[in-house]
């Protein structure tokens, strides 16, 4: 199972998925309406690095990040 | 490490702090920058999220690039909410000479405004209302939408 | 009006009491530029003569400069001998916005080294050494050479 | 008589002289072993006011300053 998170302003609880690659986890992101409207702006970071392939494999226990558009100062 | 605040940051120890550390190690400039809460558009606050390990990551990643040059840096940032008039965000770089201070600074602030993992809120009526319109997406945003 | 220091800058203070005097007025961003004395060469200590009629010329036309941008310029300089690791510059800039901070500040501070009517000596064994090979002649220099 | 001033490193008293142009003051000062080393390298205000010509004229009374080469900060 890879642990899904999703940060600043989502504002959903992380969830647990099947998912081997990015893609795979991309196509199960999809089908949720909530998080559906977030995918076109946040980045990627799997275990705190960012990444910007589709092709990364996912290990279980791998933690993935959704960052959405961000904002300091 | 950047030093994260609950709530305002209290500026005037911050930079007596951050001048008293440093300025016997030798380097000619210090700069500075500060950011403070502006009253518009009827909030009474700002608030902030920080996704830690991200953020430390991506300062790590400036530190370095400073070090190369001779240079240090150093950061704080608030969470939670940061009323009007009081301030979410200093950094203060330490150079011997003056052009690498000023460059960095302006370099180091603005991609802070477009990589920092920091999520802002207008808040109103107690209300915590993201800004969106003001906000950047990340490098590499829009991966998981492909396909 | 310039603040002139007999020797160093208390720099905590000074920054404190910039910060203080204007957060409350709505400005964004709050820029500073430090400039102490780098032990080098075997100084003990710089030493600057100014003058000052031209000094608060100068420092007016910065400021008026920044005032069509909605920014506020502050500026401190010693006069006499400043011991190493002890600071002789600073000044800050308020601004609405950052991007007039950053960039103001850099022009600010690079006119000021080519363009403030200050002279720079260093001192070793107690005497006073005019620092020639590092100063810049001002915008017009030569003219009664001419002819 | 103009007064004029040696700012700086210089290091020379004021001195009182008749010039009633900036070019005739430069002939006066170029005569001065001492002053003539630095006119390269100096700028020249008049009451306080930078001038960048030669033809500027002076009055009894007015003071000219010569400026060598700064280094603030």
């Amino acid at each position: 199972m890879v642990k899904v998170e999703f940060l600043g302003p989502i504002g959903k609880s992380p969830i647990e998925v099947e998912a081997s690659t990015l893609a795979e986890l991309a196509e199960i992101l999809k089908k949720d309406p909530e998080v559906a409207v977030w995918l076109e702006q946040s980045a990627v970071a799997v275990n705190d690095r960012m990444v910007e392939s589709l092709e990364v494999k996912l290990d279980s226990g791998d933690r993935v990040s959704l960052l959405p558009p961000v904002c300091g100062g | 490490m950047v030093l994260v605040y609950d709530g305002p940051i209290d500026v005037e120890s911050l930079l007596s702090r951050w001048y008293t550390a440093e300025h016997n190690s030798n380097y000619g400039a210090m700069v500075t920058f500060v950011g403070t809460v502006r009253e518009e558009n009827g909030i009474e606050a700002l608030s902030f999220d920080i996704y830690r390990p991200l953020l430390e990551k991506w300062f790590k990643g400036w530190k370095d690039r400073l070090e190369k040059e001779g240079a240090l840096l150093a950061m704080a940032h608030s969470e939670g909410d940061v009323p009007v008039h009081t301030s979410s965000f200093a950094c203060a770089i330490f150079s011997p000479k003056r052009r690498v201070a000023l460059e960095m600074l302006d370099a180091f602030v603005e991609d802070f405004k477009a990589n920092a993992p920091i999520w802002k809120y207008d808040v109103i009526d107690g209300k915590r209302i993201y800004a969106a319109e003001r906000s950047t997406p990340m490098a590499g945003s829009g991966l998981l939408a492909k396909g």
